[in-house]
């Protein structure tokens, strides 16, 4: 499946706000950072947190058709 | 309670005036606003984005957190986006309850949640002409402009 | 650090604006407002009266104190005396820092500091039409009126 | 000597606003709680604190002539 992911702040400025991430059937958030990571890879981004639905997800969170999924780099709000 | 993204000066008399109510005695303010240094560097203006709909999201489970937990539903927040100047507002949070400990620890609840879990990401413009995003940990910093992003 | 007794309405925006400065990333706020009720009884207005002198002297050993102890010298505080109704504010701290937990930390130690040694003393008016002097302990409670002083 | 103590609150409802005590030579303000007390004998009054120059003094602080002397009772500020 393909899933657009939306992308803030170092990660837009490198990537755009929004990519196209293909995954199989079934992936899990954490399948999502690796193939996320491997495209960064030698960029200088800060590790980022993962919002699956506008909630922060957990690694093993499985990622459905249609998911609002979103890269979430350190916040920094207040 | 309410919590709002905005695009404007935040009225801190107007968010004081909002939680006032005859049965509380105690109100506190707090008041996040741009310093002209980090870490060293002359800061002349930040720029905040949000995640927006997840900020909003996020922001509001943190006033029903804190309205359960300090027993006061009368807080309200506003957090500014866009490219602030030195000494503006980025953040307000009024928070009035019956009596003072539940109004002091409930500000401070709000605010340390905000900058721990709201997708809300800053940019630093400094004297010098460049910018970084910058996060809340004093952790790693970005560069971004106008050399290309390189780690600092 | 200013501090001051008043006998005028508290101008909350105004202190805020007085503890700004562009090294500043926190501002605090504390207002103390006089409730509809106190003890479970209908409360229509406080009465605050002080020795005035020491008043002003402890308020500014506090902030002196305060000051030192979180290293900033960004404070004012103001106390209101004379007849308060409901909703009116008896007290406002203001507070600027560069970081957060300063401006948070410093608030807090004024406001108690304030309730345990400054010489100011309220007396509540009832709706009943009763008045007594109260303290902040949560102690004795001594009626003064209209009936001649007993204790209750 | 006498000494003009400043009353406040409930204390200035009993007494006014000010009391003339007689001292001895050497008075402590421990002597002066328990003149003051003795007066105050039966009426609803809470235990004050005294200041001695505008400074909070303990039971053994002298007074001397001249000395600015408050009866301070509870305190209710904020």
């Amino acid at each position: 499946m393909t899933t657009t992911v939306l992308l803030f702040a170092s990660w837009a400025d490198a990537f755009g706000p929004s990519l196209a991430v293909e995954l199989p059937e079934g992936a899990r958030v954490a399948d999502l950072l690796d193939v996320i990571g491997s495209r960064a890879a030698g960029r200088p981004l800060p590790k980022p947190m993962v919002a699956v639905n506008q909630r922060y997800a957990t690694p093993d969170q499985v990622i459905q058709v249609g998911d609002e999924v979103a890269i979430i780099p350190p916040v920094a709000g207040g | 309670m309410r919590a709002a993204l905005v695009t404007r000066p935040l009225d801190i008399a107007a968010l004081v005036a909002e939680v006032a109510h005859p049965g509380t005695g105690a109100t506190t303010l707090f008041v996040g606003t741009v310093r002209d240094q980090h870490e060293g560097r002359a800061v002349s203006g930040i720029d905040y984005e949000a995640y927006g709909p997840m900020a909003l999201r996020e922001l509001e489970t943190i006033l029903a957190e804190a309205a359960e937990r300090f027993a006061t539903d009368r807080i309200v927040v506003e957090h500014r986006l866009g490219t602030l100047a030195v000494t503006e507002a980025s953040i307000a949070i009024a928070v009035a309850a019956p009596r003072r400990v539940a109004a002091l620890e409930a500000q401070r609840y709000v605010i340390e949640a905000v900058k721990a879990r709201v997708p809300i990401f800053k940019r630093e413009h400094y004297v010098d002409g460049t910018r970084a995003w910058v996060d809340n940990r004093g952790g790693s910093v970005v560069a971004t402009s106008p050399t290309s992003a390189v780690a600092t």
